[in-house]
């Protein structure tokens, strides 16, 4: 990855621009700044003013550089950016490369109660001083104090600067710290001492800023993760089995949390039973056994990992395709390879998600591309996990799942049960002629499913050896290849069932663009910025791959393959499944491990048209 | 025909239990291990507990790893629901299947290779779980089904088939399980069932996780002369110390009396279990002289077999997480989601 | 895969064919057939005749249908065949299924001990009956003594049968029992028994039988496993470490044997010392772990296992790629998924094998066709995976790996001495100005690698999280990138050193076969078969492809991948990597588990070549 | 700046060791972790006995998984070449170097989470294998790096950041290890170096697997009230049994004198390890004894620190396998292969 031009993407200069703009805060994990980041967030975001945040965070505790970007874009484009109108300089270990981020004819806060370094200044950026450590110092008593109401102070000058409505900045502070009155008058005294401050000794607000649009009607503000969870939650989810790891970690936790608010019911015995049960494992191989287990025995059962938790349960995974047992599995990827950076981002899984495990297996994925769809696909992942009673992988990523994003409001339609396929009943069970686990295929290649403890009749005993009709153990070739031939027969049934991917073709379009999941907003702010009669569009949303994908590359002379690895993974996966040759499948990989923007889209599409 | 005769396992056609079932209504398949291997007397031995308790058949869910032994469950009881999962996994994917589904009555079958080396981790976890499960491992100090290398079992000086000695210390999985905790600790021997029926019987009626040893000797790549899990072997070694006769609550059942002091400790199900100790002032609830116990008598070459450990206080999986009594599989979807106002009013506070 | 036709590939019917035929020999695991079986091949293969076994075995000690499968092949046929000349129907069990596999005109050997059901009778078939069970109870005491010497005395049977010569077959038994005389006499009174009986009552030989063609000059029968654990210890690795699994136990087990052998030195202080450390681990991950550290640590270190093995070195393999640790795994493939058919054969582990791990990973593969490849292969894993400092994985499988193949000797030029690569021992990094663990590379992208205990100087510490030239932790994407970019290259890199593929073009042929490992005889028989023009052959020795394998490709209208699993992945990686478009490269697939026929190749080639 | 003061390992700048080195020599680069981690002492306390010990700093091998725990490798004796693994493996990778290379001083540090959970199999096994290493679990109850969930050693009734209290038995790495026949097993804590660096020195001393818990607070996630491995809590329950100072041949290092009995055992490197025995009698070598006292302690809500037990007659992994006195990995290639002769005899077999 090229850095990126300054330029691209954004327009050269900083004018007077009213709610078009991206600042960045960079600051030391573990002094208390995401407060501050949120409070700026949802300000803007309650102003209707579309809006997104990124979170750069390392892969520790306390101690390192971590930064955090906000942009505001009228027009929608909230995708990454590389360059800021504005850069909130709180960390000595950074300045040389943060100031090196800013626009020119940018700015830079920072903390003047101690001298800047001269060989840091830049002509071309405006230098906002703020004596925030000195002004904290006065106002607050003990160390800690100091250095979290720096923070909130800064939020002030902040406020300022951006011409944010200070009244509701410090109404949310209210209700923040409604039940801690001491912290509540430490905020409100911080925010008013940064914004005081700002408006005494500058011209506030900036030539950028915001400037309210309405009410963010019709959306909310989530996290991919916290998405997951609420589907879990609404599609009946009882069991959840995990082991620990950045970036899938709140998954589970949001769902023990969900579960808690919505799944405690008081029992017969008038003690509160909790309907769930979520079993923090050893390990990742433990994890999956246990959804493993709880599909087999009925349950609607997920885990979530990342990366190096995929490739502990490659086994396992293995033993539910062959088995037929469904699985729901949230892959919240990371930057690999090996441990990697557990807090950067890369959609780096998908070759061995797909293919996951030795032998013949190949797997049901769905790539969601913002929180809402993390929300619909993971209900959508447990009907066709128990549809195709199958593995079914949600390629999530940390950008969608960690970071707040502005989406349309989840819908949910009560009518909805979920879609447990061919998994009978007793009463089923009982009026069969005969129980045949793995025979009586329907068009798709579904069998019919018994779970333990219900009919004499349906005994049987699955296995991930070769076997028959009966799930018997065999070494007959005709019988194994009768089985192994249905799963792969079923597997293509899938593709008619994922969600359909998202298409745009431009009228005479010859080129077209096919990327997935969080690289959507980058790629389609790229497209708009991209001279000439413009590219068609299309997001995969699923494999394996729908018609309509086919199609689209059939239709276009070449298309680009936008995504977040180094190996091409998802070309690789259209190459395999459409046969279509490599020249019409042109890679552009953006893999530095923070979130694509649309100057790295743009600056290798228009770079390397040729090839 | 030159086809070796499998053992079939007894059965006692007449005798009826009191769901009116007899034996045979708690078979498997015929087995195709190997004639004479331990694991099929195993078989036989739950099969009889399973008669023994009249659980419905339908009513077990029947789990297992990979190896000779984890091929048993096909031996039992057909009209019941299997799962032969992967090598070293049973312990993680039992726990989700109990989770989901608290009416079953789960039986795992493992080995030693499949319990002690690549399972033992998930094992543990399981052990600390106390998922509510019988869980046996079949003991023969080799891996039988890849043909008789040492497993972590065998012990010091134990000689494989072509004469090399093992040099590991073994992993003894009644210390292990009382290392971490765990609530039903018992071991027997293939060759004696009259001891390890009322075993067997003692773990079904646990609420919790129930670790059932039994040694069973591999005919094929362990029971020769410098093996110490051989037939011989155990049988000149076996320290018989401690005996349970599961008592339903339903019917007496007679075990076969024994001379020695009795201590009965009633099990949460209702049902007792009455120990015969052989020590003076032997208490399978005092952990401490248990560990003391089985490090004395592995010293002594002897095999402590017999019910080893026992705790009834601490609650299971179930208890400990409150879930409901229903089975969470069968939870009406109505329970489960919270609708479409509760995600809005969620939403309310994400704006 | 369609039941092989009985006639594709073989001559209709059996005539007089002195040294082309086929027999299938039918028993019950457990009962020592497999001396016999041996006894057959080896005398065969020393009257200088090309011949090949096949054992077909279940997933069980005791009790269960075997069956061994001789070839014999003047014109050096000796893939497997499925159909054939004469059956030795010795397991009622099987019967029924054993009769269809006679040829037509064929010979059946039956224990005329007991009647045949009449209703298994074929009119085309010459039934032969021989009382072997009433002549062994008539000689032998004992059960054990009557159970074994049967397969003695069908042996004798089949020397007459087929024209071996019975002194040469006795001598090998006087060999193989000189130190038991009371086993000796039996066996060869056995020997006697159905020799003397078959010549009294049927026309000796049969119309197909051998005749002596010389001696086997230059060639031996070996297992592809042994030829690998040979090339282990000549290559000089010191640490094994494994976990049981069939089919690649034997290839540590022999190891062990081998070492045992070779590398027992009297130390220092007259005790006998033991120049190799082989664990045998708790489980893959460990094993694999053990290999690691030791290779980490300088030694020649390697495992070996099968599928579900790989599945659970995943993580590690991902470990040893990125922190750039020499692995060498050998992956002797079974039929999957799961735990699948452990004792089928299948190359199903392709893909999973060279995308092993989550994340950007790939890995250099090798595909041996037989022993003799295993034997060079292995060795050459051993200085690939030093010189480029990454996981070499030999893609062994049953077929090659657990059964006696004829191959030309294995040779050893006593000048070879390991390629360590850039491993730098103390001097060279005493001299050094700077040790830079990852930096520096060499033009193929190697960097120089140090083991601990050396010299402060090149103190460092690798990590399978994101790192520099330092191999200190990073999470800046420029850092981060330059590593993983010139792993890629390396990985490119590797292309050129690994062996050649094998190539023969036919002058004209527009159309190519590409193939891969065990399928090589199977596919050369078929070629050869195949009437008009014919196609050229390509068979691919590892991956990443050689230029070689790009250029072949282009060069023909289209080629068939024949290759042994369902999900034709030799084919899916030929189209990521060379580009070709899906009509380019036709899936010829066999997955039945039985090691693939020209019948099955020829059938699938000649019904389908429009697609 | 806003920047945190990140906590230096205290140098004695002037203090030389045998081979004239400084502390200074043994450092690493600076901690990462939070300030006032626990897992620094540990770091501090590794530094001194390798330079205590007179260890050239190149000669030592630093291994670790992943955690926080496992980062401290990087933050010691930077002359070492040093692997940080992936999360759990750290004993399999630590193993293998060992097998390569018999001439290292093997340092492991893992954490709870890294050892207890993911990596207890493996763990286990290393340690019947009896690889000589030191193997540190630096244990604080959570998993640091990943924001304090519970790991397998928090106690039960430990509560989380959040309120939420722990529900499942601890496992107690020292008993654990006991039931897998370890042969040194110590348990120190972070908070008190003056008895941790003994300890540390007596395993680099041991001639086999010696596995060290330390109780490390996490300042973080687990040190707030309800914790039970909070500094406080450590503080007022650690229960200081037995002390262990490691007295090289080459001089004598004078530990902090305590009142109590005094056991000397030699080690196999020649150097003497001394116990102050608190309980009367107490036997490190008396595997039942201990066992017994563990679970005692563990009754009395106690935390047994010090040498807890110790067998210097099971011998090491390479001993076990008779490999030579040189390191495998640098065995002159003219002594591993057999020559083109050899494979000629070899194939004469096979005609
Ligand atoms: C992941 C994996 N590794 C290895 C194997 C091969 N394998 C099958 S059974 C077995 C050992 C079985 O030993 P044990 O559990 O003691 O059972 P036994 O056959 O002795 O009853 C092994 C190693 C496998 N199936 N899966
Ligand atoms: C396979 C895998 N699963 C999960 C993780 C995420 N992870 C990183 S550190 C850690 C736990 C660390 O706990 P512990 O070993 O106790 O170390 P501590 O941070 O408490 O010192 C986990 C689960 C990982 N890196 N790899
Ligand atoms: S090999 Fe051993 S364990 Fe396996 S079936 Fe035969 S006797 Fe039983
Ligand atoms: S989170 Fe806890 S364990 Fe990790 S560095 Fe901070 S204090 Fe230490
Ligand atoms: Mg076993
Ligand atoms: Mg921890």
């Amino acid at each position: 990855m090229a850095t990126t031009s300054p330029t691209a993407g954004r327009s050269a200069s900083v004018g007077a621009r009213v709610n078009e703009f991206a600042i960045k805060l960079a600051n030391v994990n573990g002094t208390g700044s995401a407060s501050t980041n949120n409070l700026l967030m949802q300000t803007i975001f309650r102003m209707g003013i579309p809006v997104s945040g990124k979170n750069l965070f390392p892969s520790n505790i306390q101690g390192l550089p971590t930064w955090y970007e906000v942009r505001v874009s009228a027009s929608g484009h909230t995708a990454r950016t590389a360059s800021f109108d504005l850069m909130v300089a709180m960390n000595g270990q950074t300045y040389a490369q943060d100031i090196t981020e800013v626009s020119p004819g940018g700015y830079l806060l920072f903390d003047d109660s101690w001298p800047l370094d001269p060989s840091l200044l830049r002509e071309d950026v405006t230098f906002l001083g703020v004596p925030l450590a000195r002004l904290c110092a006065e106002r607050f008593a003990t160390v800690k104090e100091r250095i979290l109401m720096k923070n909130v102070a800064t939020a002030g000058v902040l406020v300022a600067l951006l011409g944010l409505p200070v009244e509701e900045v410090s109404a949310q502070l209210t209700a923040a710290y409604s039940r801690r009155p001491q912290l509540l008058d430490d905020n409100q005294a911080a925010l008013r001492l940064g914004y005081e401050h700002a408006v005494r000794h500058f011209d506030c607000p900036l030539p950028f800023h915001v400037e309210r649009l309405g009410a963010p009607e019709g959306r909310v503000l989530i996290d991919g993760n916290t998405a997951v969870a609420l589907a879990a939650v609404y599609a009946g989810a009882t069991v959840g089995a995990w082991y620990p790891i950045t970036p899938a970690t709140s998954v589970m936790e949001n769902f023990g949390r969900l579960c808690a608010q919505y799944r405690r019911h008081p029992g017969a015995d008038g003690k509160v039973h909790q309907d769930y049960l979520i079993l923090q494992a050893e390990d990742e191989l433990a994890a999956l056994g246990i959804v493993v287990g709880a599909s087999w025995a009925g349950a609607r059962a997920f885990t979530s990992t990342s990366g190096p938790g995929l490739s502990l349960m490659q086994e396992l995974l293995g033993l539910a395709y062959y088995t037929e047992v469904p699985v729901v599995l949230v892959d919240v990827q990371r930057a690999g390879p090996s441990t990697g950076m557990p807090t950067r981002v890369q959609q780096a899984d998908i070759l061995s998600a797909a293919f996951a495990s030795h032998g013949d297996t190949r797997h049901i994925l769905l790539f969601p591309a913002d929180p809402r769809e993390c929300f619909d696909f993971t209900v959508r992942a447990f009907d066709l996990a128990d549809r195709f009673q199958t593995p079914v992988l949600l390629m999530s990523d940390l950008d969608v799942g960690m970071n707040d994003w502005e989406v349309p409001e989840l819908t949910w339609d009560d009518a909805y049960r979920p879609d447990r396929g061919r998994l009978l009943g007793r009463e089923q069970l009982e009026a069969l002629e005969h129980f045949w686990r793995y025979g009586d295929p329907d068009p798709e290649g579904v069998t019919s499913r018994a779970v333990p403890g219900q009919t004499a009749a349906a005994g049987h005993m699955v296995r991930g050896s070769g076997h028959d009709l009966h799930a018997t153990y065999t070494e007959n070739p005709a019988e194994y290849q009768e089985v192994v031939d249905r799963l792969l027969h079923k597997h293509r049934s899938a593709a008619a069932h994922l969600p359909p991917p998202v298409v745009e073709r431009r009228p005479g379009a010859e080129v077209g663009v096919i990327t997935l999941g969080s690289c959507d907003l980058a790629v389609r702010e790229a497209l708009e910025l991209l001279p000439g009669p413009g590219l068609s569009y299309l997001r995969v949303t699923g494999y394996p791959f729908p018609e309509e994908v086919h199609r689209f590359i059939a239709e276009h002379r070449f298309c680009y393959v936008v995504e977040q690895n180094r190996d091409a993974q998802l070309r690789s996966l259209l190459q395999i499944e459409t046969g279509a040759p490599g020249d019409k499948l042109r890679p552009r990989l953006s893999y530095g491990g923070l979130p694509i923007t649309a100057a790295q889209v743009l600056e290798q599409i228009a770079s390397r048209t040729e090839d | 025909m030159p086809s070796i005769t499998k053992p079939q396992i007894p059965l006692l056609p007449l005798a009826r239990n009191q769901l009116g079932l007899t034996l045979r209504d708690y078979a498997g398949t015929m087995s195709t291990l190997c004639a004479g291997c331990g694991h099929d007397s195993v078989t036989a031995a739950i099969t009889e507990a399973l008669w023994g308790l009249s659980f419905p058949p339908e009513q077990v869910a029947k789990l297992s790893g990979i190896g000779c032994s984890s091929k048993t469950p096909q031996y039992f009881d057909s009209a019941a629901v299997g799962f032969n999962s992967v090598h070293g996994r049973m312990a993680a994917v039992a726990s989700g299947a109990a989770a989901a589904n608290r009416g079953l009555v789960m039986v795992g079958v493992s080995g030693d290779g499949d319990s002690l080396s690549i399972g033992l981790g998930n094992l543990a976890h399981a052990i600390r779980r106390n998922v509510r499960m019988l869980y046996v491992i079949a003991n023969n100090g080799v891996y039988g089904l890849t043909k008789g290398q040492f497993s972590a079992s065998a012990d010091v000086g134990s000689r494989s088939r072509r004469g090399e000695p093992n040099l590991l210390p073994p992993v003894d999985p009644m210390l292990l399980g009382l290392s971490l905790g765990g609530t039903f600790l018992a071991r027997g021997f293939s060759g004696d069932k009259a001891q390890l029926v009322p075993i067997l019987k003692a773990g079904l009626g646990h609420r919790g996780f129930a670790l059932v040893d039994v040694i069973s000797p591999c005919v094929q790549f362990n029971d020769h002369e410098g093996s110490t899990k051989s037939f011989r072997y155990v049988r000149e070694h076996e320290l018989q110390d401690i005996e349970a006769d599961v008592i339903p609550v339903r019917d007496q059942i007679q075990g076969e009396q024994r001379p020695g002091s009795v201590t009965e400790v009633e099990l949460h199900d209702g049902s007792h279990v009455r120990f015969r100790e052989v020590p003076e002032g032997y208490d399978p609830r005092d952990r401490a002289a248990v560990g003391s116990y089985l490090v004395e008598s592995a010293r002594r070459g002897e095999i402590a077999t017999g019910l080893l450990y026992l705790d009834e206080q601490t609650v299971d999986m179930h208890e400990l997480n409150l879930t409901p009594d229903e089975a969470l599989w069968d939870l009406p979807f109505e329970r489960l989601c919270p609708g479409a106002d509760q995600l809005a009013s969620f939403q309310a506070k994400l704006r």
